[in-house]
């Protein structure tokens, strides 16, 4: 219960901190903004690789392995495809 | 071992906060990006401490999604970057399902809040992917992009959303007994998110996918909840939090409400029908004007007597060389009655150092006039008046105006509702597209250049 | 429709009533233009461009044959008794100050159009010839001034010293009034103004000078936006609260007008002695009088070291803008009249516009003030 | 009830956290302030809701605790509020260090982390006491407010430094045993926060102040660690970091550097001696001096000919508009060969409609030059060139100037280091009191300007 | 040790949280928001509250009353004074 | 010690030499003013502010009890013969165009203080005449050629049609050229301007006008900051690019010196035909020549239509500030060379500025250039 509820707390001030840290963004960071954060919600991998204990029944297995694998899609897929709209914005029209 | 997990832990969360700090701006953003990678390198590298892995599997399955993950990535085209965002997010979302009935199989036994986290997780996750895969349906135009409506669709959804709580409950107070409607739940949650976002039209289509990203930061969190994990608790609510108010930030620049993204499709069909009759004139504030003109690529500055009188040369030409930085198109459109004498626009702007170059004359302007993005009405009130194209019984009809109602959006600029010189009505003000900026405006556009120096 | 623009009576007027710019709009509504030779030589116009606008050239305007005649300046008697009955008739025709020509224009059964009566709405702006004038005319007042005068406008703080900033006071706000301040105050002068008329003070603010409040008791303006005329009293205690503005300026812009009236006198002769030799006053109200002691129309006065300077034509002074702006009124006075269909103009009396700048029409003054005021005179 | 308990922390949380951000804005100070007290109310009664206390002692402690913070808090005179914060703010530290005191007689037998935290709080609380203590009685005068020194003071104050985390490091490891250290400990810690403050001069309190605020956030943060509360971290911490950045922001309000105000007693002798010979320029940032400004209650600004060509004048305007607004009493100080042409500033400024009675010759500013806190010059040089008045060398010698160097302080704006019209190399540059604040005057300007915008 | 390990988690963000939360202060609120964060860090309130463990020794006891009591003096006066000194801002000079 | 400041030889010259702020300031160093009665009358100084600043009036300048002779104008012979031997002479002199002048105030062993040569530091500001005229001298040609043309300056967007801005250009960006430049922008003319040195172009766009490039090779500038001469083939290539300027221009100024020299003729007859009948053209160079081709000093020449004005004395435009000014510019000069001590003008040789100001001396000429012209007109 304890831990819980410290979990609990931890998710509240992190719910405060996600808020205050994105201000004001230019229309141009918008899309790689959400990428970018879309890739850290990949942090589920964490839970994916955590699920594939070797003491799990099959079926767990197989869903943790589904898990890890899109899991995995998210984060790399996630970080490459922002870091290449970034990259794009040196040689952009603005600046 | 399981203290270095949890410093990694944390150094992976602090890396996380760096970088979502540094994505939201211009300088940092690619930086902010690399931090966050590996602020995750670091969190799953720390997993992989645990004792008791099935190292094989987790191979595998690591294999597998990084190269599906990284031949999207470097294969995808730049314009399809958004839906292969909405893809991958989706696949996000899954994986958190998958985590949750994973855990669910291992400990069908979990408490009350267990039952109740892996429920959010399941349903959150489940929504996030089907909806983000008709986002990237809609975005690659493999599905049509207008809103697909059909009758009583909100009774529908409202009674699926409803039955899945229902099953949510039960759930949890019999995790171990009800654990079959796990099934049904799922099948529930995919539903609703087909149903959320079929009705949403494709050029919302953005707005949504931000809004799942939100969701799978939370999904992802409930099931750090089910695995007691706080790295995945803190960096599912930062994403979460910051996922929802990126979301109302794009809803700015569209000048949409999120409600009205949500649900617009519903309304779409009955609103046009509002009529003519001189509706409710709507306000904006200038913090929301901002993200308008932020967005836009092309703007008429219309000065009248009240520039004049609030003294807003200065600051007029400051925010079109503010925007004209962002890359934006701005004119001058003098109507030449504005103001109390001739030429008085010409005194002011001048005095301000407007180029005689971005001034134009109203039959220019007029015809493009469906090419404008924002037309900013400044302190002008008879010299915008469509009655006097539109009604004949106007003491104005028939004189040239500047047809700003025909732009596609028109910010006026005034203190209040009163009219000007000539003492007639504007329906301008009432126009669908029309915002009201009231205040004094030179402030009012003191605060938007200060919003566009900010974001600087 | 022949439609004939004919050389100004008064040889010392410049301006014009026809520019090339102004001639392509009439022709393309159906009009067949003639203008004397050499028309408009002197502001620069050439015979080139009045051809390429369809205009004809003749030696003496055929006037018989002519159904529209337009001019600047108030036409002679000579002249009008030219002109055969019906005919059209756009000037500028002063009525107030010529009962007599409106009298003789009626009984000819001439339809005149008479451009001091346009209305002063947002619509009519475009035919407004007063106001375009009157707008150049305070341009020019303010050229003038600073032409005249011995010291430079701007503040300058310079090694030398610190020349400080001319003071400029402009009596009257109107619409030359308003282009007096706006460039006095481009020119980096000190500018203070005064008007009746309370809504002006934020008139005379959105152009960033200072309005000098008077007070004279109730005042007001008539629905088309003139002044109405101060009582006798009324103008006493402006005169002693406004000496002391006058002294202290170094140049004193009047333009105070009342519409149909001779120019209120509001700078008395004690006002313009009170003032440091040197300083100058222009008076753009002076062929209406004049708004100060001493004007005399078309002559620089001297008064202990005060120059006055009330011309009577100061458009003039830009005649080349000023014939521009002149010429595109009466245009679209006529555009709006002009009957579209039949190519012709057509005199609508149902016109409220047409109706109100129709200072004589078969045989009869349509305008009730004038009309009071020619059968005053015959009385 | 712990569930409740637990519960009530994270609402307490939560208050404090919109409490603290509320507190920063004007608008909403008040409230905020409101806020937060409600939190403070909402932990403590779901502090009592633990079984087992000792209500009596509660009730004793605290309604002697609240009669003396009353009295003290109402009868305070304005003018003595900072001393007051000092000792409220001691009182705190001194009550995380007897938690900390009392937690140890509990439970001597603590592990290390417990140990470690037990003499963080000690240390960091027992020195805020102190600390505070002295800042007090020198913003009340009873202790003269100029710093102490003393020989060997930087050796002494290593030394017990040292000595005081040798014994925490002990204590550490034999909680128990070394348990009579503590007292030691305590008694070290006071003096450490004695030689801490005293070496500091009067003025720069205020910031020692806030420094010693966010010390007893930690002290109250490691004695949340020393009883697992959760509450006592999160406040603890958030006052901790917000007191750090709030110190910063004050440091450079005041135009000082935090090492400047901590060691600046040391250095204050020797400082003094560093000579004439023209040493660095130093540079300051837009922010930093958006700080010096927004506190300036008397500025002049000093136009030359590189406003003109970075055609800043309406910056200009606009930033001394901001100043005025917030106070500041601005004006423009002309100098007659400014620019490159007689009455070159007054068409740009006239221009930008700067009113005639705001700009004032260098006769009428030079006698009173002493009271300007910033002198802001812009583009200008040679005018400004205190060599025309010191160096009978230079060829400017004899020209009267505008004398900023005799300002509190002076902001140069420009694009480097090269000299102006003259050619001649400008000793002002090199004064101690004398910021440069480089770039292109325009951007420089608006950078200010936005700084004000935003914190309005 | 898990306990600890989330404490310091929420320690850490905590600090964050803070830090994003002041950002640009006008310095008429310099005084009060350094007063209004004061009083919060009265929060050690909660631990002396704690400390009154009816099982303690009586020299506990003693310490946590003292605790108690300066505590609130923290708590109870900063509250009040920074109240007051915002209070006066109403009618203060700016605005 | 005594100085006269004395009536101008040249009648038509308004400024004067002294105004009651400079008497003050000469008088506290210790001088015994006189002037003549009358003087500065016409300015709108009076008798009494002079008095306040302990000046005396004489009815005949008492030139051989004077230590110092001020005044603003080039002294004729029957002037010089007046004065003793030793006197102190402040004065413009004009030297390269006066040379039998120059040589017989250093025959008479005159100490001349030559305002034309202040040397052109920051320091010598406030004694630089020649700036402080030529500024003044830029204001009053963009008034002129206001008065003069037919045109407005501002553009106007009216009801009545856009009128465009006046469109000036500027020749000549130096002290005369740059007012010229600020003043004509104020109107609201649309301006630019050229001129060979290159370090003038941010100077121009510090103004908010725009710089005219026209590549003529290499230029440059003496160490004083004076233009240097072009070459004849520079010329011919400037004129070939500037004519299609000129043409497009309704206002041409010219300010273009060269110090010690004829001013060079840049705008050909042909350019002026090219322009638009109605233009006008303001030579500030008239005095030494002038830079069009057809100016005549102090006449309005009219040559196709575009008028040239060339007058000798453009700062008398602006005569009351002009005379502030210079008056300051010669108490600040004389100021420099007073002893404090024995409050007396002393000509300490060795002072910087007082060696390259003074021009003869114990009867000889000081400048190099000045003795090679005057030695070779002797030759
Ligand atoms: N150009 C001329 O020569 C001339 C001469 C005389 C008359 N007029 C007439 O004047 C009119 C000119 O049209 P226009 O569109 O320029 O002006 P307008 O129709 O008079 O409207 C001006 C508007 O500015 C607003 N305003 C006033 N002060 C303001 C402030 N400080 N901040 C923001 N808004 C302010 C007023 O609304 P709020 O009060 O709600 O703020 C008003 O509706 C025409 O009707 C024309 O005929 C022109
Ligand atoms: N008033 C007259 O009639 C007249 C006529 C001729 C000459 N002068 C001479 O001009 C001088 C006037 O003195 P002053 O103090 O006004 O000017 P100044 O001594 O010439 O100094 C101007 C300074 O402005 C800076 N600057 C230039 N562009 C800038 C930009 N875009 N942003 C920021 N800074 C910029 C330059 O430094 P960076 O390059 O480092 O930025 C330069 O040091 C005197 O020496 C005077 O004798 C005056
Ligand atoms: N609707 C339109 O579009 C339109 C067009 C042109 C003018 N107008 C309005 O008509 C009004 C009059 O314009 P005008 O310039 O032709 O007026 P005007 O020439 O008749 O008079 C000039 C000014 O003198 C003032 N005046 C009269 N007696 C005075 C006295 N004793 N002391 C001081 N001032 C005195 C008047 O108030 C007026 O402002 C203006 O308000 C103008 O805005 C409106
Ligand atoms: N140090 C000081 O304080 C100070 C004081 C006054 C002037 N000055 C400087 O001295 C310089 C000259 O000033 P001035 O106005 O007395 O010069 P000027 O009157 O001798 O000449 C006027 C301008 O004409 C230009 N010119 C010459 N020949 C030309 C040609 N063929 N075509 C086009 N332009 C031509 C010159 O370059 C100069 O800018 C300026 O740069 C000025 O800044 C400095």
């Amino acid at each position: 219960m304890h831990d819980l509820m410290l979990l609990l707390f931890i998710f509240v001030i992190a719910i405060f901190l996600g808020v205050e840290l994105i201000q004001k963004v230019p229309s141009q960071l918008h899309t790689p903004l959400m990428s970018g954060s879309n890739a850290i919600s990949g942090i589920t991998i964490v839970g994916a690789l955590a699920a594939l204990h070797s003491d799990n029944g099959g079926f767990a297995i197989f869903l943790g392995i589904l898990a890890v694998i899109f899991a995995t899609i998210n984060v790399v897929g996630g970080y490459l495809v922002t870091d290449r709209m970034l990259g794009m914005f040196k040689t952009g029209k603005k600046d | 071992m399981d203290l270095l997990i949890n410093l990694s832990y944390i150094a992976a969360s602090v890396l996380f906060i760096y970088g979502l700090k540094m994505l939201g701006k211009p300088a940092t953003a690619r930086r902010g990006n690399q931090v966050s990678a590996i602020g995750m390198l670091v969190a799953a590298v720390a997993t992989l401490l645990y004792s008791g892995l099935s190292y094989g599997w987790i191979v595998l399955g690591l294999v597998i999604g990084a190269g599906i993950g990284y031949y999207a990535a470097r294969t995808v085209q730049m314009t399809q970057m958004p839906e292969m965002v909405a893809l991958f997010n989706g696949s996000g979302g899954l994986a958190s399902l998958l985590v949750a009935a994973a855990e669910y199989l291992r400990r069908p036994e979990a408490d009350a809040f267990t039952a109740l986290v892996i429920f959010l997780a399941i349903v959150v996750g489940g929504l996030t992917f089907t909806g983000s895969v008709i986002a990237f349906a809609k975005l690659s135009e493999r599905m049509k992009g207008s809103p697909i409506l059909f009758k009583n669709q909100q009774i529908l959804n409202a009674g699926l959303l409803g039955l899945t709580l229902l099953m949510g409950i039960i759930f949890m107070f019999a995790p171990k007994a009800a654990g079959f409607l796990l099934v049904f739940i799922i099948l529930a949650a995919f539903a609703l998110g087909v149903l959320a976002v079929i009705p949403i039209g494709g050029a919302d289509m953005p707005i949504v996918v931000s809004l799942l990203n939100s969701y799978s930061g939370i999904a992802a969190s409930m099931a750090g909840f089910i695995i007691a994990n706080n790295v995945l608790i803190v960096a599912g609510a930062l994403v979460g939090a910051s996922g929802i108010i990126l979301t109302s930030i794009m809803c700015k620049a569209m000048n949409r409400s999120l409600t009205n993204v949500l649900f617009g499709g519903f309304g779409a069909t009955t609103t046009q029908s509002s009529m003519q009759i001189q509706g409710e004139a709507k306000a904006i504030s200038a913090e929301d004007a901002y993200y308008i003109l932020e967005n836009a690529s092309n703007v008429i500055v219309v000065p009248g007597y009240g520039m004049a009188v609030a003294q807003a040369q200065h600051v007029v030409k400051e925010l079109a060389d503010l925007m004209e930085k962002n890359g934006t198109e701005v004119r001058y459109a003098i109507h030449p009655v504005a103001g109390r004498m001739p030429g008085h626009m010409n005194v002011l702007l001048a005095e301000a150092n407007v180029p005689y170059e971005q001034l134009v004359e109203p039959e220019d302007v007029n015809p493009t006039m469906e090419n404008v993005d924002v037309a900013i009405v400044i302190g002008a009130n008879d010299v915008v008046n469509p009655a006097a194209k539109e009604d004949d019984t106007s003491p104005l009809y028939g004189m040239p105006i500047i047809e700003t109602d025909r732009a596609r959006t028109v910010f006026v600029l005034k203190r209040s509702m009163k009219p000007g010189f000539s003492g007639v009505e504007n329906p301008l003000f009432f126009k669908e597209n029309t915002r009201m900026l009231f205040g004094d405006a030179k402030s009012s556009l003191s605060t938007l250049v200060s919003e566009f120096k900010d974001a600087a | 429709m022949k439609v004939s623009v004919v050389n100004e009576p008064n040889k010392s007027e410049t301006r014009v009533a026809l520019s090339p710019q102004s001639a392509q709009k009439l022709s393309s509504l159906g009009a067949e233009l003639s203008i004397p030779e050499t028309y408009g030589e002197a502001l620069g116009y050439s015979k080139e461009e009045f051809e390429k606008a369809k205009v004809s050239f003749v030696k003496e305007p055929d006037l018989a044959g002519s159904e529209v005649v337009c001019m600047l300046g108030v036409p002679d008697d000579p002249f009008i008794d030219k002109l055969p009955e019906k005919t059209i008739l756009v000037s500028f025709l002063d009525p107030f100050r010529n009962p007599e020509l409106i009298k003789k224009l009626a009984a000819k059964k001439i339809s005149s159009l008479c451009m001091e009566l346009i209305p002063r709405t947002t619509y009519a702006q475009k035919m407004d010839a007063l106001s375009s004038q009157a707008s150049l005319a305070g341009y020019a007042a303010v050229i003038i001034a600073a032409d005249r005068i011995k010291k430079a406008f701007p503040m300058m703080s310079t090694p030398a010293g610190t020349i400080p900033p001319a003071k400029v006071f402009i009596i009257g706000a109107g619409v030359a009034g308003l282009q007096a301040i706006a460039t006095a105050k481009r020119l980096g002068a000190r500018v203070e103004a005064y008007d009746t008329r309370p809504v002006v003070e934020e008139q005379v603010q959105s152009l960033g000078a200072r309005f000098v409040k008077i007070d004279v008791g109730e005042t007001g303006q008539t629905e088309q936006g003139y002044a109405k005329a101060l009582t006798e009293e009324q103008l006493e205690l402006q005169r002693q609260q406004m000496a002391k503005f006058i002294a202290g300026s170094d140049i004193v812009i009047t333009t105070a007008q009342v519409f149909g009236r001779p120019a209120p006198k509001i700078v008395s002769r004690d006002m313009v002695e009170g003032m440091r030799p040197g300083s100058v006053i222009v008076d753009l109200a002076a062929s209406t009088g004049g708004n100060v002691e001493g004007t005399v129309a078309d002559k620089e006065v001297m008064i202990k070291g005060v120059k006055i300077i009330g011309l009577s034509n100061f458009p003039a002074e830009v005649a080349k803008d000023a014939s521009q702006m002149y010429a595109n009124n009466v245009a679209n006075l006529l555009e709006h009249a002009w009957n579209k269909e039949t190519k012709r103009l057509e005199l609508n009396l149902e016109d409220e516009l047409v109706s109100a700048v129709l200072l004589t029409h078969d045989g009869e003054i349509r305008d009730e003030r004038i009309r009071a005021l020619v059968e005053g005179s015959h009385a």
